[in-house]
């Protein structure tokens, strides 16, 4: 492959966080900013070395590059490859590029505005933050370039070490490593399935590649072609399982239903970390996943409706809880689980693009919303109870300002970025589900969401920062410095005008070529064989319907959306943007307890843990230390027992012991007389 | 005229229980001491008899020397039983029961 | 002559140690346990044996002198190592002196007794690994019990007495029932062996096996030996339902003892089924796949499950063995090349995280004299290294990538999925991955409640940081195990290579 | 070699040795009754029990009893019913290391004691017996031997006149003694009766030649009977129920000397007559039924028996002469096993446990007789923690005690498990359950075996106990035994091939 030679500093992109992680853990403690600088430096070197690949793609290279053989050795697939190698290696396509870019940047803003949001609070023990942010920033880019699934679930684990440990950064509170232990137990069981999925698909195919003539992928379509058997069953429903095992990883680290309950917990972590991991990148590993091994989920339509639904109803679900919180992180997580649930959708149907869209835009506004919502706890002394909050707008406007371009963008308000991807992805929705009614269903969960969406969201913004302060701490912010505006202002911007990297809908009515996006992930400048968007969009086995007309369709779908989006704003502007605003619980009534406690998913979760499994788990022992134990016990008791009994015939009497001699001769004499017959 | 040989087997059998009857049963040590002498001696009948039976000699020779160690074991043992009597002011075998099971 | 040296030294330090005044024994025994790590390490690096053991392989550092006649057959020292062995022998070696320094805290009555135990107890695991003789093989086998008895029973816990006699007895009767079953096969092989020379006989039972013996057809004999010596060593490894005596030994003996014991002394049940039940009985493996399966599913499962329910951190590491050990059988039953070489590396794996574990548990019990999850909370607070360590540690037993275990497992899992002669593989292995999910559970709860949280400690004294030689011998392991997350093939390579034979009924 | 210019009776000279140090003791008590130069005494006793050893050893490296074919002297005959051959020797080297270790120990033992010279020219006499018992190959010889070394050995039980322990177990052994030998010779008076012969070989041949056809249950009966005197000297159910009290009330080193020489001698007649009198077919169609099936159920009862019984003792000594019957048991399976066509195997096995036994019992009731002399008491209980004040003696107990429970690294476990390995290997139903009421009892041997380690180990030490002085006859002896039992295991070959081959020559 050409390029090498720019490509070949790619290791570097994840091994300068490495370096960071080590410096700020080793000598973190006598460093100026306790390792901050280490990691800005770090995340710094990354970002530039990612723009460099990213122009090298744009370029028209690409880099595909297995570097390190962790082991290799025989098998029998079932496709009959007799060998496997477990690599490391990069993949640098459009798609992995751009998300390098994304979490870099990201990492960058996050490492800067910590500076003031962490130092400044004069926090203990920075370096371990610092040194464990590092480390996430290199599973995480890492795991972005890695080029097969194996490597990739590695890194998938390894960045889930790090949000358990970030999230249980405070972890001198009860709450904080509570929070940690449920974030990574309920993604531990996602991976359970992704690890067997990893070694199903290993074990069937002999690779764990994902591009290339070698990737399983290929494999996997040449076995449905051919109609292998794939361990006793055919082709498609097999890459069907596994693809959903899978599945089970994504759904636990995006935080879908019914895995997404540790994320609103995992707001108990600095809100810097909520910012990088819990919105903008680690989340979004899930949903890389799938859209990096799209071609096999294209495979099969029974998975890829799964997904969609799964989606469709996440982001549905996950809006209406966001309805009624009153933490201002609680707001933003579950909006954050609800816009995965989009992407989700987005990518169930076959939208590639608009999924990938989503997830770049999402970075940006959501690590705004964030990274803001930590200004104002900044502001607020600490204080994340939106109801303790108001009025805030004048007295900190880039917080302000900013924070309403993110909050613009998750609403879906034109012409603020998520506009553009989340009515691309309902509109991909929308066209397959005409003839898919599954896929309808998820739209329609989709859309509804959208108004849930704008109302939460506004809701947020009016709560935080209109109508009167409504405690002393509203009365007096703590100013902020600019280690936490830099971040916001750049991410500001972005939110506002990253949409126009794939304005689709535009480009349609005016039929000009400006969905940048769609050909860059199309690979018009550059992309690896199998691993386009048309590519994909051929595998995808929808039909795809319209009503009248294509523009008709489209128009129709972004103003239903966008007009449901208004509505929801302007239902919450009528209930909260006033200088004295009540909660209003009544108007739900019933719902509303049911909502503030998230369906009782969690006192479910919960039941699972206390109520089955650890009573099952104390029987297990009452039964080992009693019946298994017991019997081992018994055993030597019972002979202890005979021997007591056994020495008593030693009665100390000379006589009977002659007794006992003649008799026992007797016996000896009567069992041999009868055997030799002597008698 | 010989008796047959069956006969002194009868014989040392019968004394032979007796003696096993007189061991099982007396408690005082000479007693039994006696006892198991009188079991020696059928086998000294048997011996005998049997060296008659079969002509050679050894039977006869051996029954001398069973003798001569039943009064070694004699010998030891009333020493034995003297000094028993000394330390438990009796010669009951049953007395002595300090060690058991 | 390396291995014969290797012996000698431990053997003869155990000697001076005794006699050495308890004051320096600590220091002394450490300074004599270096001499065998460094030259096992050595051997490990100049190893250039090939093949397995028993299936004529190329051995290294081999040696054989006869040394005596049992009516027809000849007992004879017969030492040499080969893929399989050479990882363990430099587990045990490696182990040996970390355990040695990790005890200097702990032990601190009749020093010399104790770190004289230790390295007897070394001379014998290295003579385990390196045995090839059934003779010789068994001596070194029985040999390491009396130490761990009187480690666990002198230095012990308020219950050692009895935990040290149910693992001395216990696992005494399992090798009895072993020797008798094989010492059967062997008569039952006739003439076609005339010694108890492993690879003889491992020869002799491939090309045909035994014609008959008891009564026996020759078939059942083979199958009533296999099951036997299955039984036998199922102890100690130890799969349910033969493991309650492993929480109790742990639970008593001291720290260095239960490095020991789970970090090698498992460790040896798994490595004779290996070369036994699994090198000579290929066909039996065949027959007994599914129940044999099963067992390594419940102790996976089942083992956790107990883990769960426990207060106790030894306790709960102990039980967490038990499961770990589980997987190894499932790699060894599904008979591929990883995952029979996956459970191989697994041993030398968790023989290390294990290892790490228990001296994590050990130093914080230092500090705090008690081990009950319930007592303390927050340790992290006063011991970070300590803690960081234990927090590595678990993250290791849970099978994190670039750390040893999850090579490990994840070579065993991927060995078994797709293993042919185990029907059902897909349904055993996925219910044993099961486990890696509980382990996480009682882990994460046991960190959760002890080193998280505000501090709490019922103590009348302060409680602060480990001393150096506490964590240094951690931070050792913890290297090692990263190390060998991050580059596997520097064992598993040759692991493969001696395992390979063993697939291919001998042939290379 | 200069055996060949001997004279022939000078093949005796092992037995004539102790004869003759047994008369100058006579003699020397004669002269000066109320001697107590213990030194001269002991030393006098020692010396000649050393040089008989000495001889002894030398005779069968000269290879006396080695066949001539194989370049030996073969088999000496000097008088008409003593025979010296391997067989012979090898139990003449048992009698005189025992007698030599205990004589040794005595000195320390017999401290403050009256009438020395008699308790030495005693045990000498009794030594000489059981040297002539290896000897002795007629019914005459062999009773006259067995009596020789009785009635001695009655004298010394009771030796301590003062002691009611001592008398009441010299009464019981003496009255049994009594009971049984009446029985024995009423057994030879019907072998006599019903082959007209007392010489073993002509007995085999008239047996062979079918001229006794019309006495078969005479015959039966009196080997039945034989058996039972056999059953007596080795302490073996039914006739066993003078030992634990012989044992228990004796002075320790006479304990000692009956439940190793004693017991070997019993069983070397035993081997000597059954293996030369009564060839297995003849008698078999002569008797309808095989005398291994006596010595079957005898073993296992036996062995049973005694474990069982030895297993919930409190007094040490007690609870060792328990095992002692146990282990008579044991070396029970060398007759068990023997089968037509050969069984050297097994009975080598049990020749050498013998042996091996001689080493590790005298051992174990040598530290006894040391805990009497210290006057600690008699109970497990007061043997708590006694390595805290004499860690050497109980080095060597520890030593004794696994090796008495066949555990490696000690040369018990070779014995055992050659005798474990032999029972398997004859393969006979009887045979297997033999090996396996061998296991459970091992298993339950390690029980109490290791209760006596954890006394004197593992428990603490009891508060007021004075200080411990260090007898130098008695360490030297329990050293002695010690360092050998563990030596036997490394050099066991000799010790192998001399038992299996006189075990084959005698079953030739």
């Amino acid at each position: 492959m050409a390029g090498t030679g720019t490509f070949s500093y790619a290791p570097a992109i994840a091994l300068f966080p490495l370096v960071a992680f080590v410096v700020a853990l080793v000598f973190g403690k006598y460093m100026p900013k306790k390792g901050a600088i280490a990691g800005i430096f770090a995340t710094a070197g990354s970002l530039l070395l990612s723009l460099v690949m990213f122009a090298a793609v744009a370029g028209g290279e690409v880099y595909h590059e297995t570097l390190y053989e962790w082991t290799s050795g025989d098998i029998t697939s079932q496709v009959g490859a007799e060998e496997i190698e477990f690599t490391f290696g990069i993949l640098l396509d459009p798609l992995s590029t751009l998300m390098l870019v994304i979490v870099s940047l990201v990492a960058l803003l996050v490492h800067v505005f910590s500076l003031g949001y962490m130092n400044a609070e004069g926090e203990t023990g920075l370096p371990r933050y610092y040194a464990e942010l590092g480390l996430f920033t290199f599973s995480m880019l890492a795991f972005v370039f890695a080029d097969n699934l194996l490597m990739a679930f590695m890194f998938f684990e390894l960045v889930g070490l790090c949000s358990y440990l970030l999230i249980g950064f405070w972890f001198r509170t009860r709450s904080a490593p509570s929070a940690a232990k449920k974030a990574f137990l309920v993604t531990r069981f996602g991976d359970y399935f992704f690890l067997i999925g990893v070694v199903a698909i290993a074990a069937t195919f002999g690779t764990v590649a994902f591009a290339g003539d070698d990737s399983f992928v290929t494999a996997a379509e040449t076995a449905i072609n051919d109609g292998t058997q794939l361990f006793g069953f055919d082709a498609r429903t097999w890459v069907t399982i596994t693809g959903l095992l899978v599945l089970g990883g994504v759904i636990g680290k995006s935080a879908q239903f019914p895995l997404h309950t540790w994320l609103p917990d995992a707001m108990e972590g600095p809100t810097t970390v909520s910012a990088l991991i819990h919105a903008a990148t680690m989340v979004a590993a899930g949903v890389y996943l799938v859209a990096r091994m799209f071609g096999y989920y294209a495979l099969s339509p029974t998975a890829l409706a799964i997904i969609a639904f799964v989606g469709g109803f996440t982001a549905l679900f996950a809006a209406t809880m966001g309805v009624v919180k009153d933490d201002v992180k609680q707001v933003l997580a579950y909006s954050t689980i609800s816009q995965y649930g989009y992407m989700m959708l987005g990518l169930g149907v076959g939208g590639y693009v608009a999924g990938v869209f989503h997830l770049m835009n999402h970075a940006f506004f959501k690590a705004l919303l964030f990274l803001g919502a930590g200004a104002v706890i900044i502001l607020m002394h600490h204080e994340q109870d939106m109801w303790k909050m108001g009025g805030l707008k004048d007295k900190a406007p880039v917080t302000y300002y900013t924070f309403l371009a993110g909050a613009l963008a998750l609403a879906g308000i034109i012409p603020f970025s998520g506009f553009w991807s989340k009515d691309e992805i309902l509109y991909d929705a929308l066209i397959v589900g005409l003839e898919e009614p599954v896929i309808l269903a998820a739209y329609a969960m989709g859309l509804v969401a959208v108004f849930f969406t704008g109302f939460y969201t506004f809701r947020m913004v009016f709560l935080t920062f209109h109508g009167e302060p409504r405690s002393e701490a509203a009365e007096d912010p703590h100013p902020v410095g600019w280690a936490v505006k830099v971040p916001l202002i750049t991410l500001g911007i972005l939110a506002t005008v990253v949409g126009l990297a794939n304005l689709a809908p535009i480009a349609k009515l005016l039929s000009i070529d400006i969905t940048f996006l769609e050909f860059w992930l199309d690979g018009e400048y550059g992309a690896i064989e199998g691993l386009t968007y048309h590519e994909y969009h051929e595998t995808v086995p929808f039909e795809e319907g319209y009503i009248s007309s294509e523009t008709v369709t489209m128009l129709i779908g972004a103003g239903v959306s966008l007009g449901l989006a208004l509505a929801g704003a302007f239902t919450a502007h009528t209930l909260y943007n006033v200088p004295e605003p009540s909660r209003h619980m009544t108007k739900l009534g019933g719902a509303y307890t049911v909502l503030r406690s998230n369906y009782y998913q969690d006192e479910f979760q919960v039941w699972l843990a206390e109520g089955v499994t650890q009573p099952i788990a104390r029987a297990a022992d009452r039964f080992d230390r009693t019946v298994i134990d017991g019997t081992v016990n018994g055993v030597s008791s019972i002979s202890l027992f005979g021997s007591s009994r056994v020495k008593r015939i030693q009665t100390g009497i000379v006589t009977n012991y002659a007794a006992l001699l003649v008799a026992g001769f007797i016996g000896l004499l009567l069992v041999l007389g009868l055997y030799g017959g002597w008698f | 005229m010989t008796v047959a040989v069956e006969y002194y087997v009868l014989l040392s059998m019968g004394l032979f229980c007796i003696g096993l009857f007189g061991v099982l049963t007396r408690r005082n040590a000479l007693m039994f001491l006696m006892s198991a002498e009188l079991m020696l001696n059928a086998a000294n009948i048997n011996l005998i008899a049997f060296a008659f039976y079969h002509g050679n000699l050894t039977g006869q020779v051996f029954a001398l020397f069973t003798m001569a160690l039943a009064a070694a074991e004699v010998a030891v043992g009333l020493g034995i039983i003297l000094v028993l009597y000394r330390n438990f002011r009796d010669v009951d075998v049953t007395v002595p029961t300090t060690m058991r099971w | 002559m390396m291995i014969e040296i290797l012996i000698a030294v431990a053997l003869v330090g155990a000697l001076v140690t005794f006699v050495a005044p308890n004051r320096i024994a600590g220091k002394l025994a450490f300074a004599i346990s270096l001499v065998p790590a460094v030259l096992s390490l050595w051997m490990f690096t100049a190893f250039d044996g090939s093949g397995n053991a028993l299936l004529d392989g190329t051995l290294a550092f081999e040696s054989q002198y006869e040394w005596l006649q049992l009516g027809e057959y000849s007992i004879s020292w017969f030492v040499g190592l080969d893929g399989i062995s050479i990882p363990l022998v430099v587990l045990t070696t490696i182990l040996v002196s970390l355990a040695i320094m990790s005890s200097w805290t702990p032990i601190d009555d009749r020093e010399s007794q104790f770190y004289g135990l230790v390295l007897f107890i070394e001379a014998n695991l290295i003579g385990v690994f390196s045995a090839l003789d059934f003779f010789l093989w068994f001596i070194f086998w029985e040999a390491v019990l009396i130490p761990m008895y009187l480690l666990i029973g002198i230095w012990g816990g308020p219950r050692r007495k009895y935990a040290a006699i149910k693992f001395f007895v216990y696992t005494n009767v399992a090798s009895l029932v072993m020797f008798g079953a094989f010492i059967a096969l062997v008569f039952g092989l006739g003439d076609s062996v005339t010694s108890f020379a492993l690879p003889e006989i491992a020869t002799a039972m491939l090309n045909g096996g035994p014609d008959g013996f008891l009564g026996l057809e020759g078939t059942t004999l083979t199958s009533v030996v296999f099951v036997a010596m299955f039984l036998g060593f199922a102890v100690k490894v130890p799969v349910v339902p033969f493991h309650t005596w492993l929480p109790d030994a742990h639970v008593e003996a001291p720290t260095p003892a239960s490095v020991l014991l789970a970090g090698v002394l498992l460790k040896m049940g798994t490595y004779a089924l290996l070369r036994f039940n699994f090198t000579m009985f290929p066909g039996q493996v065949e027959t007994y796949a599914v129940p044999i399966a099963a067992i390594a599913v419940i102790s996976v499962i089942y083992g956790a499950m107990l883990a769960l329910a426990q207060t106790d951190l030894k306790r709960i590491v102990a039980y967490s063995s038990v499961s770990s050990m589980g997987y190894v059988i499932l790699g060894l039953i599904a008979y591929t090349q990883f995952g029979v070489g996956g459970a191989t590396f697994q041993m030398v794996s968790h023989g290390f995280i294990s290892g790490l574990m228990f001296m994590a548990v050990g130093v914080i019990y230092n500090a705090t004299h008690t081990r009950l999850v319930t007592d303390m909370s927050g340790m992290a607070d006063r011991m970070p290294v300590a803690v960081g360590i234990l927090i590595a540690g678990a993250f290791g037993y849970m099978g994190l990538p670039l750390m040893s275990g999850f090579f490990g497992e994840f070579t065993i899992f991927f060995g078994a999925f797709g293993a042919e002669q185990l029907p059902y593989s897909q349904v055993f292995t996925s219910l044993a991955m099961f486990g890696i999910v509980i382990v996480a559970g009682y882990l994460l709860f046991a960190l959760q409640r002890t080193v998280f949280g505000p501090y709490e400690l019922e103590t009348d004294y302060e409680v602060g940081r480990a001393p150096l030689h506490d964590v240094v011998p951690m931070f050792v392991l913890l290297g090692i195990i990263i190390l060998l997350g991050v580059a596997p093939d520097l064992i598993f390579e040759m692991i493969t290579d001696a395992v390979d034979p063993i697939l291919n009924g001998g042939e290379l | 070699m200069a055996v060949f210019q001997l004279p022939e009776w000078m093949a005796l000279a092992p037995a004539l040795i102790m004869a003759a140090t047994a008369l100058a003791l006579f003699v020397f008590d004669s002269i000066s009754p109320r001697s107590t130069s213990r030194s001269l005494l002991a030393g006098t006793a020692a010396g000649g029990a050393l040089v008989s050893l000495g001889v002894a050893v030398w005779f069968t490296v000269a290879g006396v009893g080695t066949p001539t074919i194989d370049g030996g002297r073969g088999e000496i005959e000097p008088i008409h019913g003593l025979v010296v051959d391997q067989l012979a020797l090898y139990f003449m080297i048992i009698v005189a290391i025992v007698t030599a270790l205990i004589a040794v120990a005595s000195y320390d033992y017999l401290a403050g004691h009256t009438y020395q010279a008699e308790y030495y020219s005693l045990v000498m006499l009794a030594a000489t017996g059981m040297s002539m018992m290896a000897a002795a190959n007629s019914l005459v010889t062999i009773f006259i031997a067995l009596e020789l070394a009785s009635l001695p050995s009655y004298a010394l039980v009771a030796i301590l006149k003062d002691n009611r322990g001592s008398v009441e177990a010299g009464l019981k052994y003496f009255l049994i003694g009594a009971l049984s030998s009446a029985i024995f010779v009423y057994g030879i008076s019907l072998v006599y009766g019903a082959t007209g012969h007392l010489y073993l070989e002509d007995i085999a041949a008239v047996i062979e030649a079918g001229e006794a056809d019309s006495y078969g249950g005479l015959l039966g009966l009196g080997i039945l009977m034989l058996i039972g005197g056999f059953a007596y000297k080795t302490a073996s159910v039914p006739f066993h129920f003078w030992a634990p009290e012989a044992y228990e009330g004796a002075p320790a080193p006479i304990s000692a000397f009956l439940s190793s020489a004693s017991k070997a001698a019993g069983f070397v007649i035993a081997f000597r007559v059954f293996t030369t009198a009564f060839p297995l077919e003849a008698t078999r169609e002569l008797i309808g039924v095989d005398w291994t099936l006596a010595f079957v159920i005898l073993a296992i009862v036996t062995m049973t028996l005694g474990n069982f019984a030895a297993a919930t003792q409190n007094n040490v000594k007690r609870m060792l002469a328990y095992s002692s019957i146990g282990h008579a048991g044991y070396a029970l399976i060398g007759l068990a096993g023997l089968t037509a066509d050969g069984g050297e195997l097994v009975m080598g096995a049990a020749m050498m446990h013998l042996l091996v036994y001689g080493f590790m019992n005298t051992g174990a009731f040598l530290f006894v007789a040391l805990a009497e002399h210290w006057g600690v008491g008699r109970t497990f209980e007061d043997y708590n923690g006694l390595s805290a004040q004499a860690p050497v003696a109980c080095a060597a107990l520890v030593v004794f005690m696994f090796s008495l429970a066949g555990v490696p690294p000690f040369a018990g476990f070779w014995s055992k498990y050659f005798l474990f390995t032999g029972a398997i290997g004859i393969g006979s139903t009887a045979m297997l359950v033999v090996a396996g009421a061998l296991v459970v009892n091992s298993a339950l041997s390690l029980y109490y075996y290791s209760r006596l380690v954890k006394a004197v180990l593992i428990e603490d030490p009891l508060p007021d106990r004075g200080v411990l002085d260090q007898p130098v006859g008695l360490y030297a002896a329990i050293i002695v035994a010690a360092v050998m039992t563990v030596a036997l295991l490394a050099g066991f070959g000799p010790i192998a091939d001399a038992a299996t081959d006189a075990a084959a020559a005698a079953l030739a």
